[in-house]
C-alpha cells in the first residue's frame, strides 16, 4: 500500500459520493462507477504494492504480486460492468418514459408526508 | 377436554366449509358445541364437586414450556356450566333471530370458535394456554362485533374492543412469563399452591396480569369498549359481552386472587378500588341510556365491577359472594339481552323513548323480563337477592364503607332496572298505537330461550340452597375454605338486610322519579365532561397515533434517493469510526509510493474531480474513460496484466454503452437540485473515512497464507502458470460461475427494458 | 444516423482489424491458463469487435455480421460451464474439480488439455453473448421517444 | 452426498441456461423451472436431514481444501433456512405461472427466477466472504431484473433507487472484503473466525460495525431500510412476495452468521437491541401510515426484521434460536401475505384500501387465507408467529432486558392494529365489484403456503428443537470452524 494510492481511493470515493447525492441519473451512474473504481483499488491495496505479475512460467523474480486480490477485482469489474449496463438501460428507459434524466421521489411517500391520511381513511381506521 | 375442543373446531370448520348450503340451520348445528360441553360438564360434575378435578394434557412445544394442560376443578366447572348453560339457549335463540344467510352461517361458526376458546380458557391449567385461548376470544369477539361490517361504527367498535383487550392480553403475557420465571412453572395450580415471593419481577408480573384482567372484564379505566361492543348482534352481546367473555378477567383474578394478594400487598386495595369505581360509574351511566341494550351494557359494567372486586379480593367470604353473584348475573343478564333482542327484532327499535305498550302486545316476554329483572334488582325471593345478601354479609364483616359503596351501586342497579322495565314495557304514549300494531307476538323460539333461562333463575331463586354445593366447592377450589358463606331465601333480620332494603327502596324511588334523576344527571354530566373519560381518551388516541405514524414515518421515509443514500453513507462512516475510536486504534502511514504511482494517481484524480464539474455529456464520457484507463495503468503497475487487459476492454465497452444511452439525452446536464454544501460534507466524510480506515487497516496488515499456497500449487496441481486465471477457472471457479450468471441476468434485464420500447417505436414509425 | 451515411473508411477499417481481433480473441481464450488472458479477456475482445462493427454499420451490420442470437450464446455458455462442473462428478471428483490430460498435437506438440478450459469456454461464450446482446439492445437506431404503456 | 451443495446453485443456473436455449417455448421453460426449483427444494431437505442427523455436509468446490478453495457449508442453520426458502420459491413459482399465464409479460421470467433461486441458495450455503459477495450479486441482479418485469414509470423509478442503493451497499461490501483480506489474508469464513480473534480489537470492532451496516442495508435495518417500502410494492405480486419472503431474510441470515462466527462476543449487545427496537417501531409506524395493502405489508417486513435482530441481540442460545425461528416463520408468513394481497389485487386491479371492500362476503376463502397469516404476523396465538415471539419474550425477560420486551409487545399490538386496517378495509366494508377472477393456480399456491404456516404450529416442537440445535451450533464458532477446516480453533 502506498499513500498516493490510498489517497486516490479516498478521492474516488469522495467524488463518487458527491455525484450520487444529486438527482441527475447519468451523473449518479458515473458516481457509482467512481465508487466501484475506489473499492477495486482498496482490494488491490489489500495485496502487495507494485510487483511482478503472478505468471509463474514467465516471471519468477520477486516481488510477485498477490494473485487473489487481482482475481477478486477482475470478478468485481465484470460484475459491476453487467450491473452498470443494466442501470444504463434503466436510465434510458426512465428518460424515455418521463422525459427527464432525474431521479424522482416516491409519490406515495410524498403524499403521506404532505397531507397525511385523508379524513375518510382516518375514519375507517378508527 | 381435548376431544371437546376438537369437536368445537370441527363443527365450526364444517359450518364454514358448507356456509353456502346450511342457511339458518347453522345455529342448530352450532348448538352441538355448548350442548356437548353441558352434557360433559354435568357428567363430571359429581366427581369434581366431590373434590377430584378432571385433568387432561397434551404436549405442544415442551421446549418453550408450552404443555397444553387442563384441570377442571369446581371453579372451572362453574364457569363451564355458565358458558354452556348460556351458550345453548343463545344458539337456539339465534336460529330464529337471524334470517338465513351465508353471513349468518359464518357468524355461527365464529360464535362456535368463541365457545370453544372460552371453554378452553376456563379449563386451562397453564398460563400460556390460558393466554392462547384468551387471545382467541379477543379475535373472535373482534369478528363478531364487526358483523355489520358495512357500518363504520361497527368496525371501529370491533377494533376498539380488540385493541383494548389485546393490549391487556399482551401485557398479561409479559406478566405471565415474568411470574413463571420466578415461580419456575407455568402450571397455574402449582403457581397458586406456591406463589413466588414478592420480588420486583413478581410485583410487575402480578400487575401486568391484573391489567390483562381489567381490560378483559371492562373495568375502570378500560370499561369504554364494552358499551361500544353492543354494535354486535344481540346474541353475541348476550353470550360474549355479558355472560362469558367479559367474565374471563374475573375468572382470572378469582383464580389467582388468593396467591396474588398473598405475595403482593397492593393487590387487594387495587382490585377493590378498580372494581368499586367501575361498579359506581357503570351503574350511573346505565341510568342515563336510552338504548335498552346500552343500558344493559352499562349495567353489565357495573355488575362486573362488583363481582371483580369480590372475586379478586382473595378473601374467601367475598369470593363466595362473588361466585354466587356471577352465577345469578349470567342467568339474568343473558336473559335480558335476549329480551332486548326479541324487542328489537319484532319492533325494529331499542330506544325506550320510542317503545310503548309492549306489555300488552308481548305479555309473555314482559313476564320473562320482570322475573329476571327482579333478580337483577336483587328483590327478595330471587337468586340475585340471595347472592347479593351473601356478598353484603361478607363485606360487612370486612369494612362498613365497602358495604356502603356496594349499596350505592345496588341503589343505582334498582333504579336502572326500573328504568329498563318501565321503559321497555310501560305505556308512554297512550294516545298513539305502537308502530308495529297491537297484534304483535313474539315467536316461540325467540321467547323459549330467554324463557327457559328465566325459569331456571326463578327456580334457583326460590331454592337457592340447590346452588350451594356448586358455589361452595368453587369457592373452596380457589380459596381452600369451605362454607365461607350461605345462600338462603331469607337471611333473617341481620344488618346486611338493612343495607339491602335501603338500597332497594331508594332505588325504587329513583326509578319512580326518573325526571329527578335525569336532571341531577345532567348536572353531573356537565362536571364529568371535564374529567378524562376512557372513551374519549381512546377516541383521541387513535387519530393521534395515526398522526404520529404519518409524521414519524415521513421523517425518514422522504422518498428521496439522495436523502436515503446520505443517511446510509453517514451511518456507514460514523458507526465504524465510533467503534474503532472507542477501542483506540493504531495507525500506520504507508510509504509515499513510486513516481509512476504518483503520475497515475494525479491523472486519475484529475479526471475524477473534473467529472464533478463538467456538465457536457460527451466530455463526461471521455473523462470517465480517462479514469478507467488510468485504473488500468494502476493495475499494470501492481502486476496484473490480466486485470489491465480486462479493465481496458471493459472500459471501452462501458464508454460505448454510455455513448449509446447519452445520445438520446439532452447535451448538457441539468443543474443539481440538491444543496451543494451537505453533499460536499458527506462526500468529504466518506473520503476521510476511506483514508483513515486505510491507515488503521494498514497497521493491522497480515501476510496472506492463502496467496502463498496459490503461487505454490498453481503449476504442479492445477497445470496453469497464470495464477490469476487459475484462480478464476479452478481455485475459485465458483466465483466465476456466479459472475457469468450475473452477466446473463443483467443482459436479459437490460434488453427487456430497452427492446420493447424501440420495437414499439419502430412499428409506429 | 443511417447506416448508409457512415464513413466507408471506418467500415473498411473494421474489416481490416476484424480478422486479427478474432484470432487474438481466440488466442487469449486458449492461452489464458499460462499467459495473461482467459475467457473474459477473449470474450471482451470479441465484444469490442462487435461494438466496432456497430460503429461501422449500426445494429443492422451487427445482425448481418454476427447472425447468432445473443441469448443463445449466453445460454449455451452457462450450460457449458455448469456441465463442466457436473462432469467432474462422474469420475467421482468434486463439483468443478479440474483434471488434465497431455495430448500430442501435430503442430503444437505436447499440450496439457485442462478440463478448466471447457469452463473458460463457457465464460467466453457468455461474455461474447453479453456484448452482442448489449450492443444490439442499447445500440438500436432512431430516437424511440414514445414509450409503450 | 456433498455434491448436493454446489448443485443447489449449479442446477438452477443450468436451468437458467436451458430456459434461454429453449427460447420461447413456454411449456419447456416451465418444466425446466419447476424441476430446477424442485431440485433445490429436494436437495435442501436432504441437506437438512443430514445436518440435523449430525453430519453437516461440507463441499470444497473444485477439490481445493479450505481456506484455498471455496467452501460450501450446510449446517443446521443454513439448511433450515434454505429449506424454507426453497419451499417458498417453489410455491411462488406456481403462483407466478398461474398469474403470468400465456400472455407472459416477459419471456425470460423463468430464467430470472432460476437465477434468483441460485443467488439465494449460494448466499445461504457459501462459507467464503467473497463468494458471498458473488452470491449477493446474483440475488441482486435477479431482483433488479425481476422488479422490471413490468417496465412502467413506477417500476422504473422504484428500481433505479433500489439498484443505486444496492450498488452502494455492494461497494461497501467490497470495502469490507478489502479490509478483511488486508488484516487476515484469508476469505474463508471458518478460517476468518479464528484469525479475526488475533487482530487488533479496534479493527475488529470497526469491521464488525461496517459489516453490520453493509448487511443491514440488505436486511433493511433502522435507519437503512427506507428503500424497501418504496421499491418492493411496485413489482408484480409473485416477485414482491418472494422478495418480501426471502431477500431481507437472507440479509438477516448473513448478519447472524457473521456476527456470531466472525465477531462473536459475550452477552447481550445493547447496540443490536437498540437497532432491533428502533427497526420494529419505525416499521410498524410506517405500516400504520400507509393505505395500500402491499405498502402496509412492506413496512411490516421492516418491522419484523427488528424481532430477528432482537433475538440476535441477546447473543444467547435461546435468543438465537428465537431469531432463527422468527426468520423461518417470517419467510412463510410474509410470502403468504403478499400472495393474498396479490389475489386481492388480481381481482380488483388495486390494493388501495379505500377502493376495495366487503371481500369477506364475496370471497370468504381469501379472508380465511388472510386471517391466520395476519394474526401470525402480529404474533397472536395460536398461529405460527406466536411461538418465536414467545421465545423472544421469555429470553428477554430471563435476561432482564425488559425494555425491549415491552417495545416488542407494544409493536405486536400496533401490528395487530395495522393488520386489522387491511381486514377492515379489504374484507369488511361496502362490497366492491371485482374486475377479474384470480386464477385457480394462484389460489392453490397461496393455500399451500398457508397450510405450511399452520403446519408450523402443529409441528412446533420439532421445529423449535431444530432451531435450538442450530443456535447452539452458532453460539460456538469452533463448531463451524471444525466442520470446515477439520480442526477446532
Amino acid at each position: 500500500m502506498s499513500l498516493v494510492m490510498l489517497s486516490v481511493a479516498a478521492i474516488l470515493f469522495a467524488v463518487g459520493t458527491y455525484l450520487i447525492l444529486q438527482r441527475t441519473l447519468s451523473r449518479v451512474i458515473i458516481g457509482l462507477g467512481l465508487i466501484s473504481h475506489g473499492a477495486n483499488l482498496l482490494i488491490m491495496l489489500a495485496g502487495s504494492g507494485p510487483a511482478n505479475p503472478p505468471v509463474i512460467l514467465a516471471t519468477e523474480t520477486p516481488p510477485i504480486a498477490d494473485p487473489l486480490p487481482q482475481a477478486m477485482v477482475l470478478t468485481a469489474i465484470v460484475i459491476t460492468f453487467g450491473i452498470t449496463a443494466f442501470l444504463l438501460a434503466l436510465a434510458l428507459r426512465s428518460y424515455l418514459l418521463t422525459g427527464t434524466d432525474a431521479v424522482e421521489d416516491d409519490i406515495e411517500d410524498r403524499r403521506i408526508a404532505r397531507h397525511g391520511q385523508s379524513e375518510s381513511e382516518r375514519e375507517a381506521a378508527t | 377436554m381435548i376431544p371437546l375442543l376438537v369437536l368445537h373446531v370441527a363443527v365450526a370448520a364444517a359450518l364454514a366449509l358448507f356456509h353456502r348450503r346450511l342457511g339458518r340451520w347453522a345455529f342448530v348445528l352450532g348448538a352441538i358445541g355448548p350442548a356437548a360441553t353441558l352434557l360433559w360438564a354435568l357428567s363430571i360434575a359429581g366427581d369434581v364437586i366431590a373434590g377430584s378435578p378432571e385433568i387432561d394434557s397434551f404436549s405442544w412445544v415442551p421446549s418453550l414450556g408450552l404443555e397444553i394442560g387442563f384441570r377442571i376443578d369446581s371453579y372451572a366447572l362453574l364457569f363451564l356450566l355458565v358458558i354452556a348453560g348460556a351458550g345453548l339457549p343463545i344458539f337456539l335463540y339465534s336460529h330464529r333471530y337471524f334470517s338465513a344467510s351465508r353471513r349468518a352461517t359464518i357468524f355461527a361458526a365464529t360464535m362456535l370458535v368463541f365457545a370453544g376458546s372460552m371453554t378452553g380458557l376456563v379449563a386451562a391449567d397453564h398460563l400460556l394456554v390460558l393466554f392462547v385461548f384468551w387471545e382467541l376470544t379477543t379475535i373472535s369477539s373482534y369478528l363478531l362485533i364487526g358483523y355489520k361490517d358495512e357500518e363504520a361504527s361497527a368496525r371501529s367498535a370491533a377494533l376498539h374492543a380488540a385493541l383494548v383487550t389485546g393490549a391487556g392480553g399482551l401485557a398479561m403475557l409479559g406478566g405471565m412469563v415474568l411470574l413463571a420465571g420466578e415461580a419456575g412453572t407455568y402450571v397455574i395450580s402449582e403457581l397458586i399452591a406456591n406463589p413466588p415471593a414478592a420480588t420486583a419481577a413478581v410485583n410487575a408480573g402480578w400487575a401486568l396480569v391484573l391489567i390483562g384482567a381489567v381490560t378483559k372484564s371492562a373495568q375502570f379505566p378500560f370499561h369504554a369498549w364494552l358499551p361500544g361492543a353492543m354494535a354486535a348482534p344481540t346474541p353475541a352481546s348476550a353470550f360474549l359481552h355479558s355472560a362469558t367473555m367479559v367474565k374471563a378477567g374475573i375468572f382470572l383474578v378469582g383464580k389467582v386472587g388468593v396467591a396474588a394478594a398473598g405475595s403482593a400487598d397492593w393487590w387487594q386495595p387495587a382490585v377493590l378500588i378498580l372494581g368499586g369505581i367501575t361498579m359506581v360509574i357503570g351503574g350511573w351511566r346505565a341510568l342515563r341510556q336510552h338504548d335498552l341494550k346500552l343500558l344493559l351494557a352499562y349495567g353489565t359494567v357495573s355488575q362486573l365491577g362488583f363481582i371483580f372486586l369480590l372475586m379478586g379480593s382473595g378473601i374467601p367470604e367475598l369470593v363466595f359472594g362473588g361466585v354466587a353473584l356471577l352465577l345469578s348475573h349470567a342467568l339474568f343478564k343473558a336473559t335480558l339481552f335476549m329480551v332486548v333482542g326479541a324487542i328489537d327484532h319484532e319492533t325494529g327499535t331499542r330506544d325506550l323513548r320510542r317503545l310503548s305498550g309492549l306489555r300488552s302486545s308481548m305479555p309473555r316476554l314482559f313476564w320473562v323480563a320482570v322475573a329476571t329483572g327482579l333478580s337483577m334488582a336483587a328483590v327478595p325471593l330471587t337468586i340475585g337477592f340471595a347472592a347479593k345478601e351473601a356478598a353484603f354479609v361478607a363485606l360487612l364483616d370486612e369494612n362498613v364503607w365497602w358495604v356502603a359503596a356496594a349499596a350505592a351501586a345496588s341503589t343505582l342497579t334498582v333504579a336502572y332496572t326500573g328504568r329498563f322495565l318501565i321503559g321497555a314495557f310501560g305505556t308512554h304514549h297512550p294516545d298513539r298505537e305502537p308502530a308495529h300494531g297491537s297484534a304483535l307476538s313474539v315467536r316461540n323460539t325467540l321467547l323459549s330461550a330467554p324463557g327457559s333461562l328465566a325459569l331456571i333463575s326463578v327456580a334457583v331463586g326460590l331454592i337457592p340452597t340447590a346452588l350451594f354445593p356448586l358455589v361452595d366447592s368453587a369457592t373452596e377450589a380457589v380459596t381452600g375454605i369451605s362454607k365461607a358463606g350461605k345462600l338462603v331465601v331469607w337471611p333473617g333480620w341481620v344488618a346486611a338486610l338493612a343495607w339491602s332494603l335501603a338500597s332497594l327502596s331508594i332505588g325504587l324511588v329513583l326509578a319512580w322519579r326518573s325526571d329527578l334523576m335525569s336532571r341531577a344527571g345532567d348536572r353531573v354530566a356537565v362536571v364529568a365532561r371535564r374529567l378524562p373519560d376512557a372513551e374519549n381518551v381512546y377516541r383521541r388516541s387513535i387519530p393521534a397515533l395515526l398522526r404520529f405514524a404519518d409524521s414519524s414515518s415521513s421523517l425518514l421515509q422522504s422518498g428521496s434517493l439522495p436523502a436515503y443514500l446520505a443517511i446510509i453513507l453517514i451511518v456507514a462512516v460514523v458507526g465504524p469510526t465510533v467503534a474503532v475510536l472507542a477501542e483506540g486504534p493504531t495507525l500506520l502511514v504507508p510509504e509515499n509510493g513510486s513516481l509512476l504511482e504518483w503520475m497515475l494517481g494525479i491523472l486519475i484524480v484529475g479526471f475524477a474531480v473534473s467529472l464533478a464539474f463538467v456538465r457536457r455529456r460527451f466530455a463526461v464520457v471521455i473523462l470517465l474513460g480517462g479514469v478507467g484507463y488510468g485504473m488500468a495503468g494502476v493495475y499494470s503497475v501492481f502486476g496484473g496484466p490480466d486485470l489491465t487487459l480486462t479493465q481496458l476492454l471493459v472500459e471501452t465497452l462501458v464508454i460505448t454503452l454510455f455513448a449509446f444511452v447519452l445520445r438520446h439525452l439532452p447535451a448538457t446536464f441539468a443543474r443539481p437540485a440538491t444543496a451543494r454544501l451537505p453533499r460536499l460534507a458527506v462526500a468529504l466524510a466518506v473520503g476521510a473515512f476511506v483514508f483513515g480506515a486505510g491507515l488503521v487497516v494498514n497497521a493491522a496488515r497480515q501476510p496472506s497464507a492463502v496467496a502463498a499456497s496459490y503461487l505454490e500449487q498453481s503449476v504442479p496441481e492445477a497445470a496453469g502458470g497464470n495464477v490469476v486465471n487459475v484462480i478464476l477457472v479452478d481455485f475459485r471457479a465458483f466465483d466465476t460461475f456466479g459472475e457469468i450468471t450475473v452477466l446473463v441476468a443483467a443482459v436479459l434485464g437490460a434488453a427487456g427494458l430497452v427492446v420493447p420500447v424501440i420495437r414499439n417505436a419502430r412499428s409506429r414509425a | 444516423m443511417k447506416s448508409t451515411r457512415r464513413s466507408a473508411i471506418l467500415e473498411s477499417g473494421v474489416i481490416t482489424v476484424a480478422g486479427p481481433l478474432i484470432v487474438f480473441s481466440i488466442y487469449l481464450l486458449f492461452a489464458g491458463h499460462n499467459q495473461p488472458g482467459g475467457g473474459f479477456s477473449g470474450g471482451l475482445v470479441a465484444g469490442v469487435l462487435i461494438s466496432l462493427v456497430w460503429a461501422a454499420g449500426g445494429t443492422a451490420a451487427v445482425r448481418r455480421v454476427v447472425p447468432l442470437r445473443a441469448t443463445l450464446l449466453m445460454g449455451t455458455g452457462l450450460v457449458v460451464a455448469a456441465l463442466t462442473g457436473f462432469a467432474s462428478l462422474l469420475p467421482g471428483l468434486v463439483f468443478l474439480e479440474s483434471g488434465y490430460v497431455e495430448v500430442s498435437l501435430p503442430v503444437f506438440g505436447d499440450v496439457k488439455v485442462v478440463s478448466a478450459l471447457f469452463f473458460d469456454i463457457g465464460v467466453y461464450l457468455v461474455v461474447v453473448g453479453m456484448a452482442l446482446g448489449l450492443v444490439k439492445a442499447l445500440g438500436e437506431e432512431g430516437k424511440p421517444m414514445e414509450a409503450e404503456q | 452426498m456433498s455434491w448436493l451443495l454446489p448443485a443447489v446453485v449449479a442446477v438452477p443456473v443450468l436451468g437458467a441456461g436451458l430456459t434461454i436455449i429453449v427460447g420461447r417455448r413456454l411449456l419447456l421453460q416451465r418444466a425446466i423451472a419447476v424441476s430446477g426449483v424442485g431440485f433445490v427444494l429436494g436437495a435442501a431437505i436432504a441437506l437438512l436431514i443430514s445436518a440435523d442427523g449430525g453430519t453437516a455436509l461440507v463441499s470444497q468446490v473444485g477439490g481445493w481444501d479450505a481456506p484455498a478453495g471455496i467452501t460450501l457449508v450446510a449446517d443446521r442453520f443454513a439448511a433450515m433456512i434454505l429449506t424454507v426458502a426453497a419451499a417458498m420459491l417453489f410455491a411462488v413459482l406456481f403462483y407466478a405461472m398461474a398469474q403470468l399465464g400465456r400472455d407472459a409479460l416477459d419471456w425470460w421470467f423463468h430464467t430470472k427466477y432460476l437465477v434468483l433461486t441460485a443467488g439465494v441458495a449460494l448466499s445461504l450455503v457459501t462459507g467464503d466472504l467473497f463468494n458471498l459477495f458473488v452470491g449477493f450479486e446474483i440475488m441482486l441482479i435477479a431482483s433488479y431484473v425481476l422488479l422490471t418485469v413490468k417496465t412502467g414509470p413506477d417500476e422504473v423509478r422504484a428500481t433505479i433507487s433500489y439498484v443505486v442503493i444496492n450498488l452502494v451497499a455492494s461497494a461497501l461490501f467490497l470495502m469490507v472484503v478489502a479490509y478483511v483480506y488486508t488484516t487476515t489474508g484469508t476469505l474463508n469464513l471458518a478460517d476468518l473466525s479464528g484469525k479475526m480473534m488475533e487482530i487488533d480489537p479496534a479493527v475488529r470492532s470497526g469491521l464488525s460495525m461496517l459489516t453490520l451496516v453493509v448487511f443491514g442495508i440488505k436486511a433493511a435495518l433502522f435507519p437503512l431500510f427506507m428503500w424497501l417500502p418504496d421499491s418492493y410494492p411496485t413489482a408484480p405480486t409473485p416477485v414482491t412476495a418472494i422478495f418480501a419472503g426471502l431477500l431481507t431474510k437472507v440479509g438477516v441470515f448473513v448478519i447472524i452468521r457473521t456476527q456470531t462466527l466472525l465477531f462473536s462476543q459475550e452477552g447481550p449487545s445493547t447496540l443490536l437491541l437498540f437497532v432491533a427496537g428502533a427497526t420494529m417501531a419505525v416499521g410498524v409506524l410506517g405500516a400504520i401510515a400507509q393505505n395500500d395493502v402491499k405498502r402496509i405489508l412492506s413496512f411490516h417486513i421492516v418491522s419484523q426484521i427488528g424481532y430477528m435482530m432482537m433475538g440476535l441481540g441477546f447473543l444467547s442460545v435461546a435468543g438465537l434460536a428465537a431469531a432463527i425461528l422468527f426468520v423461518a416463520n417470517q419467510i412463510i408468513v410474509k410470502t403468504g401475505l403478499f400472495l393474498v394481497g396479490g389475489l386481492v389485487e388480481a381481482e380488483h386491479g388495486t390494493g388501495a384500501l379505500d377502493r376495495i371492500g366487503g371481500l369477506l362476503h364475496r370471497r370468504p376463502v381469501m379472508a380465511a387465507l388472510y386471517l391466520p397469516l395476519a394474526l401470525s404476523l402480529a404474533g397472536l396465538p395460536p398461529f405460527s408467529g406466536f411461538i418465536p415471539k414467545l421465545a423472544l419474550v421469555q429470553e428477554g425477560l430471563a435476561l432482564d432486558r425488559n425494555l425491549i420486551v415491552g417495545v416488542s409487545l407494544a409493536v405486536s399490538l400496533l401490528t395487530f392494529f395495522s393488520v386489522t386496517k387491511i381486514w377492515g378495509g379489504v374484507f369488511w366494508g361496502e362490497q366492491t365489484a371485482a374486475k377479474a377472477k384470480a386464477a385457480p393456480g394462484m389460489m392453490g399456491a397461496t393455500v399451500l403456503v398457508v397450510v405450511l404456516s399452520l403446519a408450523a404450529v402443529v409441528f412446533a416442537e420439532p421445529i423449535v428443537g431444530l432451531a435450538e440445535r442450530a443456535a447452539s451450533d452458532l453460539i460456538d464458532p469452533a463448531i463451524y470452524a471444525e466442520l470446515v477446516l477439520g480442526v477446532g480453533r
